[in-house]
């Protein structure tokens, strides 16, 4: 699978279909995974994959000085493959300028992640060129929300004192933000200050505030890749914050951001059916 | 090894950051997003403590929205009152738009090197100047007016977009009352009206065109990149030397007292090595201002 | 729970300008009285209420806060509340999951004709926040620092 | 011979210290493998091994996150300034790691600089760090290239090194700490040993050399792709010290604070007149390396760095310090040759 | 510094009662940006207003804040009074102190305080609105009326009379709606054709009205004044320039046995054909499923007939654009279905009175074509099922009318009027047949209208009983109608040979989707929604979107010409200037902080987003944006709502606004 990868990426490069592969690398065998830019052939064999590729490397799509690059394959996980489909209904990136590299994956790190404990996208179905060979297994929404469930079986207080406590850590570092594929403001609200919509101080305040906000500027596009969560250096589970959105629409709309290239934005859709069981 | 013993003693030693209040006594509006502000302390100690050189700054609070840098553009000779000149870009400015006579907002400084008035004796005086940059020049042309007999003969180019832009366009006036004062106001191609009586083109043109004494000199040279990056050359040609040529340089501030990161360009914290530099050191310094 | 009768809560609310805005009109008119708890903030239509509004509301020591415009397919721009609907929808899930005190967020359609109804609604969630009291537990993140 | 505590000793000491009302922080596990220093509730939740290092480090202690510099209050057209009350409370830091105590006397050095910040130099006094010299290390420190190490003294207090299993050797390097430590330590006569840490990873002298002529370098192009321009790296760094000033208030006042800021975000730098000397990550990148390794030496004649490696450690896509100075330390050993090509 | 002045209002006793008018005042003078604070007996009086102007020369104000009545009461007098004394419009507030306040709160304290923070709230806002002014776009003064019954046919004559361009719209294949089916109306009993067919012909041959039949609006853009319409002209098959009309065609058409829309049924018609005789154009369409040749490729028969082969097989639904300055909807109504099961907008029918399982249970449009005399049965009075004339017909008010648990809660309002005519009429034919009326109230408001039910009667013999029939069973060709006469309290049967349903009026077909184009609201049923239901009848929150007739409600022909009267009336007002100005007070975008994600195109009602490249002065490109049409944006703000960087501001209601009142509430 990894040569099948790295001799793509030679191929694409090569017969100059992209100017740069967005990969992984590793530094040393037992070294971290990062991402990995590859703008010559001959640097095709730096690429890895392994169960430590977690990124999700589409949030490099929409940098402006990786677009400088010109035409850019990426390679992409079935979870993460999601955010392209919602990037490009936000037109954010032209489809054709992008390759996908689809890899079917078995689940990252070891033991897996939360996100592969539940994983439906084993292998990638919107690639331009899937590599690896795998079944999906169809998991039903309740078992994708287990662990929100399991958090809102706590009553309000103290889900409100978990939070409290929880994001009196957050430092507004700002890591999950950037590394948010769908975060891909050229000034970020929390940046406005004409009017401040957010206090820009990491207390409770502002630090509620800013969650509240990253997380709905999500709502109905977050397509669970988990990488706010897993970069966030105080430990801050943010996928409960989304997953709850996620749910909501999923529940009320029968909406999965990025699942279906077809389907319209939820959010700047609507239907007069919609479910107002909470409007009095 | 540890720490040295603390410098000073925390206990007396005054909050850095706490600002002085500040009277508004009156307000101008010189185009449709500049004003200027007229200050005097509130605090009649501080007051009497304040002094500062020409070419200085001071942080400016507007209290609710925050504080923001500006050079005092009054002369430092001027002694009841201070005052700072600013363009409607923020937050903060947003609120000093607001500002009124009799309104308080805060002030501290000065900070930073400012211009060496004292070096400049006997020398002629050659200022540049390019829309907003105007007021840390009228600082230093207003202290040498005030000490007209202990420098030569003083030129003035000063250019803006259009006719509609040009601050303090009275002081402009008086200046060119006095001797030895050549004021040559000038705005950008498209932007005279009429009954436009000064000179067209951009400040390097005019200054090319101009009969500018360049013997002996000094020349502050305060305005946008470009224009600095294209007046700098021309004073060269005339035949200043680096040392002579003097800019202000604009800067990203927060605390203004060495400690925020925040104008740090290669080796200098400008808040406190700079503002002021000569093309000398200018050229000495990384390209990150 | 307790009747704080001592305290009157301060409820902020979000009303369009076409429907809710004149219902309350027409409670006056009709000289309905209910409690001076409501600060009303005009806006054009509910499409234009975004969900900062509501933390901001909080932020600034609403103790309950109120959103309303016109019934589905009387929006005077057609579609603003059936916009609205959905983003509501979403949020309140982000909200209950944060353990915001969901009795403290009130949505409701009242139309240029119910007078009665905002006379109800507000009397009644005035009610239902005197007896939830102060909403501490916003006051407590606005207050407590890093 | 030498003065030593018994691990629960120390524990138990930590307690009293909490009985007494002594606020005391240190490493605390907050999730699975992911240790903060925080505020002690407990001596239990002290947490002195099982991990490398913690994610944060100590100077939020001296140098908060969010502080308030002052309050103010509107009066009609005049305002009314109440300055911040100064910190009373007396703080130990137990279970620090070398590489944050000797963070602190490099940050006196900018925060003395001139006027020295009052704020700052009340919690160094009112602080006294409690070190734990590290036996273990991870492939980002890099303490050793920076001429620091598993026992580096500076900073610290009171230096704890383990005996054995049980016990610490309690080195006391000021009075302030003696006098926490002198009547609960046992006489012993083994002394604490360590490894000697971490292999070198880089040539400090060679990073100078290059600093002096690449400031305009590709090098700093190498990363800049994969950065993804956050501040986490800024806020792990024991060291990194920027800050931003902003109000909050309402209509009848509020207060002037001071939140930490990080010259990795794209709007640090950004002027009123829109012009931003800093647009690139790359050359943000730059200002990091040069601020650490050369301005800053330049001036207080300490580098802005200990080696910790937390940038590296909390960094989402493994980047941080140590990678650059390593691909620069490799042009250093050829340097004809070009950087590498590929990111 | 804005400088502000604050007007206190008593309103006489209606707010001074109950609020400290005095306090009020002088707390708003301590405020920030407030020059000056005072109050005033009667702010809306001229003396009051005059108040208002001296203090703004005085004190050189440039913002007023009004505290008095609700902004919709009286916000345009003193934005008209501040402006008379040189203050920009767009810089008064309102207070609304009465209506919110001393109105519904009487403790006195509690009044004055809140009367206090709206003050402060209207205020702060004050000070942050920016001058503005009104939009002005060009009118085309040129209308569209969409639907040709009564309705549209009187408002484009009416306009068209007047000297203006009219493009009339008809889905079907030729103008005059129901009432051209309808056999004599009430309360004259006037033939409909006759008094409809010459208004028919005046309007397709008027110089100023361009016809489209057969035709549905595809897609509307623009606004008031400038609207771009585009018609799908479905394919007719038919070269309508060529055709005369002879009639060659249908008369040769082999394709003869298909059911009649234009008689509901009732009929036939060929498969090439015009609806009825008298239909306007006399063009005839060809019905592909019908026709031979469009389906099996043989026969062509027509077109071999037709001298001015006018035929064209290969006809297709075209497109063209039409650019008007308003449009007039007149689409009129369809009859409820009384059939179960319940339709996909949750209106059930009615099972058990077995319609559309037995033949001669038929609705009341279906009886107008049997009583006409242009109707499949000549105007005799026969039952569908065998021809036979009915010696009794039982006809059954309000079937689903006032009837919410059926989902139409309305009153259909001429059901009662029509079934008193079919009774008369059905007598006048059938002078031994027996009318049976079921009736839940008799509603004949209307000039002759109560006479008019008396008359059917009292000398023509109706029989009413008052009560709703239960069910319909058929026993030996004979239908048993089972109900109650709720005023003898018994239940009665009735046999009876057939039996015709006033079912409800609802909407035309599709209306949802035509008025979600116009951006014009309807109600729960699908009736448009005018912009007051009494003061604004025939207009629409659509600016320029008119309505007339039955798709705004239930009515009967008069009304309906009354109100397409009124309808073009209110367009000539609009042509009667030469531009109009809008109000400003509308979104626009930060050019330079928009991410360009465009989700605020996506929840625009109005289609005022678009797509835009930003370009520096040496016309390089920079980045996309989204960008608003001043000209079609309406100010609602979702765009606002929407835009995570918030990019996006409305004027008039800005985030700093809005955050500010927040702000004077801490």
């Amino acid at each position: 699978m990894i040569e099948a990868l790295r001799e793509l990426a030679r191929r694409l490069l090569a017969e100059e279909r992209v100017r740069v592969v967005i990969g992984y690398g590793q530094s040393s065998p037992q070294g971290p995974v990062h991402p990995l830019f590859i703008t010559r052939a001959e640097d095709a064999e730096q690429l890895v994959w392994n169960r430590q590729c977690f990124s999700n490397l589409t949030a490099y799509l929409t940098r402006k000085d990786v677009r400088a690059l010109g035409p850019a394959a990426v390679v992409v996980k079935g979870c993460d493959e999601r955010t392209i489909t919602v990037l490009e209904k936000e037109a954010q990136l032209e489809r054709e300028r992008v390759f996908v590299v689809g890899m079917v994956c078995e689940g990252m790190g070891d033991p897996g992640l939360p996100k592969c404990q539940v994983c439906d996208r084993h292998r990638p179905r919107l690639a331009d060129e899937t590599l690896g060979e795998a079944v999906d297994r169809e998991v039903p929404a309740l078992e994708r929300y287990a662990a929100l469930e399991a958090f809102l079986a706590r009553p309000a207080e103290q889900r409100m004192a978990y939070w409290q406590e929880e994001l009196a850590r957050c430092v507004k570092c700002y890591a999950c933000r950037q590394v948010c594929p769908l975060c891909y403001c050229e000034r970020c609200i929390v940046d406005k200050n004409r009017p401040a919509v957010i206090d820009t101080s990491a207390t409770l305040k502002g630090n509620f505030a800013w969650h509240i906000t990253r997380a709905f500027h999500l709502a109905g596009r977050c397509v669970a890749c988990g990488e706010c969560a897993r970069v966030c250096p105080v430990g801050i589970d943010l996928t409960l914050l989304n997953q709850s959105l996620a749910r909501a629409a999923e529940e009320a709309y029968g909406f999965r951001a990025g699942e279906d290239p077809r389907v319209e934005p939820l959010v700047g859709s609507w239907s007069p059916q919609d479910r107002e069981d909470f409007i009095r | 090894m540890t720490a040295p013993p603390v410098s000073a003693d925390p206990a007396t030693a005054p909050n850095l950051y706490l600002p002085d209040l500040m009277e508004v006594l009156e307000v101008q509006q010189h185009t449709a997003d500049t004003k200027s502000v007229r200050l005097r302390f509130r605090n009649e100690i501080a007051a009497k403590r304040f002094s500062f050189r020409v070419g200085q700054f001071g942080i400016f609070s507007a209290f609710g929205s925050g504080e923001a840098t500006f050079n005092i553009c009054s002369s430092s000779t001027w002694k009841d009152y201070i005052e700072f000149c600013f363009r409607r870009t923020g937050m903060v400015t947003d609120a000093l738009w607001e500002v009124d006579k009799d309104d308080t907002i805060g002030f501290r400084g000065p900070y930073g090197n400012g211009y060496p008035m004292e070096k400049w004796r006997r020398k002629h005086l050659i200022f540049l100047g390019g829309g907003i940059a105007m007021p840390p020049i009228r600082c230093a042309i207003w202290y040498a007016l005030e000490h007209r007999d202990e420098y030569g003969e003083i030129t003035i180019i000063y250019g803006a977009r259009s006719t509609k832009d040009l601050v303090f366009a009275d002081d402009l006036a008086r200046w060119a009352q006095y001797d030895g004062v050549q004021v040559i106001r000038c705005v950008d191609p498209g932007g005279e009206t009429p009954d436009w009586d000064g000179e067209v083109g951009f400040v390097p043109e005019v200054l090319k065109r101009a009969d500018v004494r360049s013997d002996n000199s000094v020349a502050l040279v305060v305005g946008p990149p470009i224009m600095i990056k294209l007046t700098m050359p021309l004073l060269t040609r005339m035949g200043l030397v680096d040392r002579d040529i003097y800019t202000s340089l604009e800067s990203r501030m927060k605390c203004g007292v060495g400690k925020c990161g925040r104008c740090n360009c290669g080796p200098v914290y400008l808040c406190k090595e700079g503002p002021v530099f000569t093309l000398e050191q200018l050229k000495a310094l990384p390209n990150d201002y | 729970m307790s009747q704080n009768n001592g305290f009157d809560p301060k409820i902020i609310a979000y009303v369009c300008n076409w429907c809710t805005y004149l219902g309350a009109d027409l409670a006056g008119t009709n000289r309905l009285e209910y409690p001076a708890s409501v600060r009303i903030i005009r806006l054009p239509c509910t499409g234009r209420i975004d969900f900062h509004l509501i933390v901001k509301a909080f932020e600034s020591g609403a103790d309950a806060v109120l959103v309303s415009g016109c019934h589905p397919g009387d929006c005077h721009y057609t579609a603003g509340n059936f916009h609205a609907r959905r983003r509501w929808t979403l949020f309140r899930a982000l909200l209950d999951v944060l353990g915001i005190e969901m009795d403290r967020i009130h949505f409701t359609w009242i139309s240029a004709a119910e007078g009665r109804k905002w006379q109800e609604v507000v009397t009644e969630i005035t009610e239902k926040t005197k007896a939830l009291g102060p909403y501490r537990a916003y006051r407590r993140i606005c207050e407590g620092g890093a | 011979m030498s003065h030593a505590i018994r691990k629960e000793a120390l524990r138990a000491l930590v307690g009293s210290w909490l009985a007494e009302g002594k606020r005391v922080a240190g490493p605390v596990a907050v999730g699975p493998g992911r240790v903060l220093y925080q505020p002690l509730v407990s001596p239990e939740r002290l947490l002195l091994d099982g991990f490398i290092r913690t994610v944060n480090s100590i100077k939020a202690f001296v140098f908060p996150r969010h502080e308030e510099l002052y309050a103010y209050r509107f009066r009609g057209r005049q305002v009314e300034l109440i300055d911040a009350p100064l910190p009373e409370e007396e703080q130990i830091v137990i279970g620090a790691r070398p590489c944050d105590a000797a963070a602190l006397p490099v940050l006196d050095h900018v925060f003395r600089w001139g006027t020295p910040d009052r704020s700052y130099e009340r919690r160094r006094e009112l602080t006294t760090v409690v070190t734990l010299a590290c036996r273990e290390y991870d492939d980002h420190c890099f303490c050793t290239s920076l001429d620091s190490g598993p026992r580096d003294e500076r900073g610290s207090d009171v230096l704890l090194v383990e005996i054995d299993e049980e016990t610490y050797e309690v080195v006391w390097l000021t009075s302030k700490g003696k006098d926490l430590f002198v009547r609960h330590t046992e006489r012993a006569d083994r002394k604490g040993t360590i490894g000697t840490g971490p292999k070198r990873k880089f040539d400090a002298a060679a990073l100078e050399r290059f600093l002096a002529e690449n400031f305009e370098s590709p090098v700093w192009e190498t990363f800049a792709l994969r950065c993804l321009g956050c501040g986490a790296c800024a806020y792990d760094c024991p060291t990194c010290h920027c800050f931003d000033i902003v109000d909050e208030g309402d209509r009848h006042g509020g207060m002037r604070v001071r939140n930490w800021d990080s010259c990795q975000f794209a709007l640090f730098t950004l002027h009123a007149s829109g012009h931003n000397p800093r647009t690139a990550q790359a050359q943000r990148i730059r200002q990091r390396i040069y601020h650490k390794f050369r301005i800053y030496p330049d001036k207080f004649g300490d580098t802005l760095c200990t080696g910790c490696g937390n940038c590296s450690r909390g960094c989402p896509v493994h980047l941080g310090i140590r990678p650059v100075l390593e691909a620069i330390s490799a042009l250093e050993r050829k340097p004809q040759s070009a950087p590498p090509k590929t990111p | 510094m804005a400088r502000i002045g604050v007007f206190v209002c008593w309103c006489g006793e209606n707010i001074a009662r109950h609020v400290d008018v005095e306090a009020v005042a002088s707390g708003a003078a301590t405020l920030p940006g407030v020059r000056t604070a005072l109050s005033y007996k009667y702010m809306c009086s001229e003396p009051g207003q005059a108040l208002i102007r001296r203090k703004i020369a005085e004190e050189g104000l440039d913002a007023v804040v009004v505290s008095a009545c609700s902004p919709h009461m009286h916000l345009r007098t003193f934005r008209r009074a501040a402006e008379g004394a040189g203050v920009n419009p767009y810089r008064v507030e309102m207070a609304n102190i009465r209506e919110h306040c001393s109105w519904v709160h009487h403790d006195r304290g509690e009044a004055t305080a809140k009367a206090a923070d709206l003050v402060r709230m209207a205020v702060a806002k004050a000070r942050l609105d920016r001058p503005l002014e009104p939009i002005c776009v060009p009118v085309a003064r040129r209308v569209m009326v969409v639907g040709g019954g009564v309705a549209g046919i009187q408002a484009a004559l009416d306009v068209a009379d007047a000297g203006h361009q009219v493009v009339l719209l008809e889905r079907e294949p030729s103008i005059g709606g129901k009432m051209a089916g309808l056999s004599e109306t009430f309360p004259t009993l006037d033939c409909s054709q006759c008094i409809l067919t010459p208004r028919m012909v005046e309007a397709a041959q008027h110089p100023n009205i361009t016809l489209h039949t057969y035709s549905e609006v595809e897609a509307v853009e623009g606004f008031v004044g400038n609207f771009r319409v585009t018609v799908r002209k479905r394919a007719r098959y038919i070269d309508v320039d060529r055709c005369t009309g002879c009639g060659q065609c249908w008369n040769s058409c082999p394709s003869k046995k298909n059911p009649s829309e234009f008689d509901y049924r009732l009929g036939q018609r060929t498969a090439i054909y015009i609806p009825f005789p008298q239909a306007v154009p006399a063009r005839p369409v060809i019905d592909k499923d019908a026709c031979i040749k469009l389906t099996k490729g043989k026969c062509g028969l027509c077109a071999k007939r037709c001298e001015a082969q006018a035929v064209k097989f290969d006809d297709e639904d075209r497109l063209v654009v039409e650019e008007v300055g308003a449009v007039v909807v007149a689409t009129g109504y369809r009859l409820y279905d009384p059939r179960t099961p319940a339709a996909a907008d949750g209106i059930s029918g009615y099972g058990e009175y077995g319609y559309g399982k037995y033949a001669d249970v038929i609705d009341s449009l279906q009886f107008e074509r049997l009583a006409s005399a242009s109707g499949p049965t000549a105007g005799e009075i026969r039952r569908p099922s065998d021809g036979a004339v009915p010696k009794s017909i039982v006809f059954v008010s309000c079937v689903g009318s006032r009837d919410p648990a059926k989902g139409l809660s309305y009153c259909s309002k001429v059901c009662c009027m029509y079934n008193a005519k079919h009774a008369m009429l059905y007598r006048h034919k059938v002078h031994d047949g027996a009318a049976h009326v079921f009736y839940m109230d008799v509603r004949a408001g209307g000039k002759n209208y109560d006479e008019f039910v008396r008359r059917a009667i009292e000398q023509d013999g109706a029989r009413y009983h008052r009560g709703r029939v239960s069910k319909i069973t058929e026993r030996e060709g004979k239908l048993i109608v089972r109900g109650v006469d709720t005023l003898a309290g018994e239940a009665i049967t009735v046999e009876a040979d057939m039996v015709v349903l006033a079912a409800a009026i609802r909407p035309a077909e599709g209306v949802e989707r035509l008025a979600q184009k116009l951006g014009v609201g309807y109600d729960a049923f699908g009736f448009l929604s005018e912009s007051h239901p009494k003061l604004r009848p025939v207009e629409t929150n659509a600016a320029g979107v008119f309505v007339c007739g039955a798709c705004q409600g239930p009515k009967d022909i008069p009304e309906s010409v009354a109100q397409a009267s009124a309808a073009a009336a209110k367009v000539l007002a609009l042509f009667s200037r030469d531009e109009l100005s809008r109000d400003p007070e509308i979104a626009s975008v930060n050019e330079l902080t928009c991410a360009a994600c465009f989700a605020c195109e996506r929840s625009c009602p109005y289609g005022a987003v678009e797509r835009a490249e930003l370009r520096n002065g040496r016309g390089e490109f920079l980045k996309r944006t989204a960008r608003i049409n001043p000209g079609l944006c309406m100010g609602c703000g979702t765009c606002v709502a929407v835009c995570p960087s918030k990019s996006v501001d409305l004027d008039g209601y800005s985030e700093t606004q809005v955050y500010a009142m927040l702000k004077s509430l801490t």
